[in-house]
């Protein structure tokens, strides 16, 4: 295994001594593993919190600051945070006017976070949740744990953060946040497995021509594997997915994040996007915002997934508002 | 079944679970996201440091329960978490219990994983073992501690085999979808670890 | 080779089109193969132009804009851009007061710089260059071609074009940023070899067990290779290296850019400056300002930099000014 | 050597490095960053889009050495490029010329690239190749074009193979200290083709 790290089992919270070093703007609470916005809570302001698996940074850590997170719970690599960690985080960023958990859809997320929002009620706090599920590599069926929450989680976090800065209330930010995910699609490939500190060697063996189509965040093979295939048609496979699962109306506004799931270099995303944008034009879909980078990753795997999110001007004027993270920053 | 049994028997899952942490955490390589071995692991491990403080052993499963919950995250956590703390409650004050009572108390554990998971027998998870395994204990359970452990070990094994044949509906595994199919489900895996090691403390 | 490419030949104008995709708000020019800042040239400013090889980004189109530079030219991967390519965005950024060109010092680039700047200079345009060369694993005598420039490059290009954004003069933007890199030491350390796609496979075999040991940025071998070792020795060994090189008197003010490779995850890079940090306060370092990420990389190399700047009251004031370009934006 | 001949040769270099591209690419990932063979490769196609225009063998070179600068980059582009500039410069505006005026321009091609690039012989260059090819040529020059590219090829060769028990000390290569040692330098070996393709079309 090739990784900058000491003790398999001390990497997440060695890197989260690192990132108060790196950060002092955020407080990072060691004891129970959160990282927090320096002036939370703030009186009347609706706490914005997220968590998850580590293993995807910068999700969440990375997006705590202004106009966006209040704070984030890390777990383990690729392990929901525990209950504790969440009330933890959760009483840190209450300020009276309840907290909003921004979960994604795994069984041990969806059960940690409502174990701990049953613990938050117990203490008083109001806790509304917005639950991310936008990757249409999954059925939602009965036959499936419903799809996963990948890259649409930026964009949600993102606009309910930006909402939550005006002082709106829990209910309306979380409204908000649901509506993002509901009008967002991701869809995955990956070109390699990534390698878990704790297991040391690569999640599953792919021959050097192949690749897994409708691969999640988390290392777990695909929903299939297929030869390689040039970036063109790699993308095209994307947009077919994205919008065959959550067909666009000609003209729709979008947002679009193409994201790298960690081990891929910021030119191959960009070809990529070349790709993406020239395909979804054709299509009719007006890109109004894009991302292009590293953001929800899932270790060191090469891959990328695109996600696509229809916008109004409400949701674009959140998007476009100020936010200042370790991440994702401007106009502040 | 007194207090210094079940510590054994949650001492002995958790040397088991630190044993098969490879095993485990291969098993998750295949069809999930390789940390169910560390995940137990780390759980069992702060367990084991706790352990000496209950003196019934209902107190003793709680105690498992919930420093489980706070420990270990993820899917096993809650429900591993859950199945221990129900089994704690349904034990109540006791100081000593007997075969059919803890086979009422594994019943309840089963009913908190459905009720937590909401996975069925053959969604390929943990119930999958669990649930034989609780009731082969309850038939065996008149023969006492010793047989029904033995029963339910081998028939948690039983049901761990046959989860590699089964597509999974519940957890990471189904995203998988097909691809699910022929691998053993590592949560049914130590869901049979739990109950060997109780055959192995009561033999 | 496991890439998101379509032709290898092609990888660079496919990549340049996503940017322009990307990024509106830039100006790309596919037939020169420039990416220019909109509002340039700006009349009586200095025009800050940078390039080099591809394969090192957000290295330099991720740093066009304001504050920053004002145009990039990327050559194709690992090649440093031909004269005609650095003309023509030198041509694109001269609003009369001059053109600073930010080169890193390689043979290839050098010369290439060189000649541009007398092309140049024949049409009436007054050139000022700065050679970054803070590498320190290469001995700068004359067994070598000199230090290489690596992530000092990041620094003199912020610090130079926020000069450049008050009007000073060529010359004063030039002296800034030469001072700069008189001022960084830089050290990296690889633990994989890098793909390019022209070639499609790792320009080394390295054991699983080992690592380079002062590499550059272009995929080639280390000064010596050494078995793997824990982040914390990783750490130590290139503090060391990039303080025994330059020495710092104790309490001195700094820069501090842990970089990323490009295929080392983010999770990795906050535990390595989590040690790198501890070692620096050990030595009476004060680290004034840090960035962590994948800022200077080497296409797909998994491995990482730190690149160590002493700075003054007015080279901070530099660094802290509004930046707003698609890999580093504040205060704008 | 008339126009056409002239034309021959480059045609003839940019043949070879096509068809070398991978070996130059492949001794490039040893000891520097893997793309001499796609530089040179690129630059040559380039030239053979713009060889139907000159008419004597100076401005042949002339324009081989201006496309060489704009489409090559890195190290090569400029010394190989200031190479056939200065050769083509050397010639003048000859419709044809003899061995002894060839051997004057490639002297002033080993000018141009000692100047630009400051290696000298030993340093594990193209100059290894280069200089000695050069010397070479001159000696024979008396013997025809024939025979002199034929020895300078000869000798071309022979510098490129002394190159690998070089330690390198300019270019991208230095880098790597004494581990540079052992490896043929990608310069010197382009180089040589560049000689064989001039022995070929002459011979
Ligand atoms: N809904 C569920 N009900 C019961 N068991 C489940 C459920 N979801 C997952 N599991 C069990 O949890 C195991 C995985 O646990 P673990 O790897 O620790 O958590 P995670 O899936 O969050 O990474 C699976 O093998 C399965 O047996
Ligand atoms: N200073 C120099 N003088 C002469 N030749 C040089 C010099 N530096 C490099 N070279 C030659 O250039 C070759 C490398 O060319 P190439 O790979 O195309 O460029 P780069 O080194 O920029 O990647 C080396 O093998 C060497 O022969
Ligand atoms: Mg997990
Ligand atoms: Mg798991
Ligand atoms: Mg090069
Ligand atoms: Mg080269």
């Amino acid at each position: 295994m090739k990784k900058f790290v000491n003790e398999p089992s001390a990497v997440v919270k060695e890197a989260l001594a690192g990132i108060a070093a790196a950060h002092p703007e955020l407080r990072v609470d060691l004891e129970n593993q959160i990282i927090v916005r320096s002036d939370a809570p703030r009186r009347g302001k609706v706490g914005l919190v997220s968590g998850g698996g580590s293993g995807h940074e910068p999700l969440h850590g990375g997006f705590v600051g202004l106009g966006m997170l209040d704070a984030a719970c890390p777990g383990e690599i690729f392990t929901s945070p525990v209950p504790d960690q969440i009330l933890a985080a959760t009483q840190a960023v209450d300020g009276g006017a309840g907290v909003v958990h921004v979960v994604k859809n795994y069984t041990g997320d969806v059960m940690n976070f409502q174990m701990a929002a049953e613990l938050a009620g117990d203490e008083g706090v109001e806790v509304h949740t917005v639950l991310v599920d936008d990757d249409v590599a999954v059925e939602d069926s009965t036959w499936t744990a419903g799809r996963r929450g990948t890259g649409a989680t930026l964009i949600v976090e993102k606009v309910a953060g930006a909402l939550a800065e005006t002082g709106a209330s829990a209910a309306a930010v979380a409204a908000a946040g649901t509506r993002v995910n509901e009008a967002s699609a991701s869809f995955a490939v990956a070109l390699t497995a990534c390698t878990t500190p704790a297991s040391g060697r690569p999640g599953f063996d792919l021959p050097d021509d192949e690749m897994e189509v409708g691969v999640g965040i988390h290392g777990e093979p695909g929903r299939r594997r297929e030869k390689l295939r040039p970036a063109r048609e790699i993308a095209a496979l994307a947009v077919e997915a994205v919008l065959g699962a959550k067909p666009l109306s000609a003209g729709s506004e979008t947002i679009v994040l193409l994201n790298g799931l960690g081990g891929t270099p910021l030119i191959e995303l960009y070809l990529l996007y070349g790709e993406v944008a020239a395909l979804l034009d054709k299509a009719g879909v007006r890109i109004a915002r894009n991302l292009v980078g590293n953001y929800v990753t899932s270790l060191d795997m090469a891959g990328a997934s695109l996600t696509v999110c229809t916008v109004d001007a409400e949701v674009l004027r959140l998007w476009d508002a100020p936010v200042r993270t370790p991440a994702l920053r401007w106009g502040a | 079944m007194d207090a210094a049994l079940a510590r054994a028997w949650v001492s002995a899952v958790a040397a088991s679970v630190a044993a098969q942490t490879e095993l485990l955490t291969q098993l998750d390589a295949a069809i999930g996201d390789s940390d169910h071995g560390v995940n137990l692991n780390r759980g069992f491990t702060a367990v084991l440091a706790v352990l000496d403080g209950p003196e019934t052993p209902g107190e003793v499963f709680a105690v498992t329960g919930r420093t489980l919950v706070s420990k270990v995250g993820g899917a096993s956590g809650p429900l591993y978490g859950s199945l221990f703390r129900a089994l704690g409650k349904a034990l109540g004050t006791a100081s000593t219990v007997d075969a059919p009572e803890v086979a009422a108390g594994l019943r309840a554990g089963l009913d908190a994983v459905r009720k937590l998971g909401g996975a069925a027998p053959g969604d390929k998870t943990m119930v999958d073992a669990y649930e034989p395994a609780v009731v082969a204990f309850e038939k065996a359970a008149a023969d006492g501690l010793a047989a029904a452990a033995r029963a339910a070990a081998d028939a948690a094994a039983a049901g761990m085999r046959a989860t590699v044949d089964l597509r999974a509906r519940k957890g990471r595994a189904s995203y998988l979808g097909e691809r699910s199919i022929g691998h053993q489900d590592p949560g049914a895996t130590s869901t049979w670890l739990v109950f060997e090691a109780l055959a192995s403390v009561t033999a």
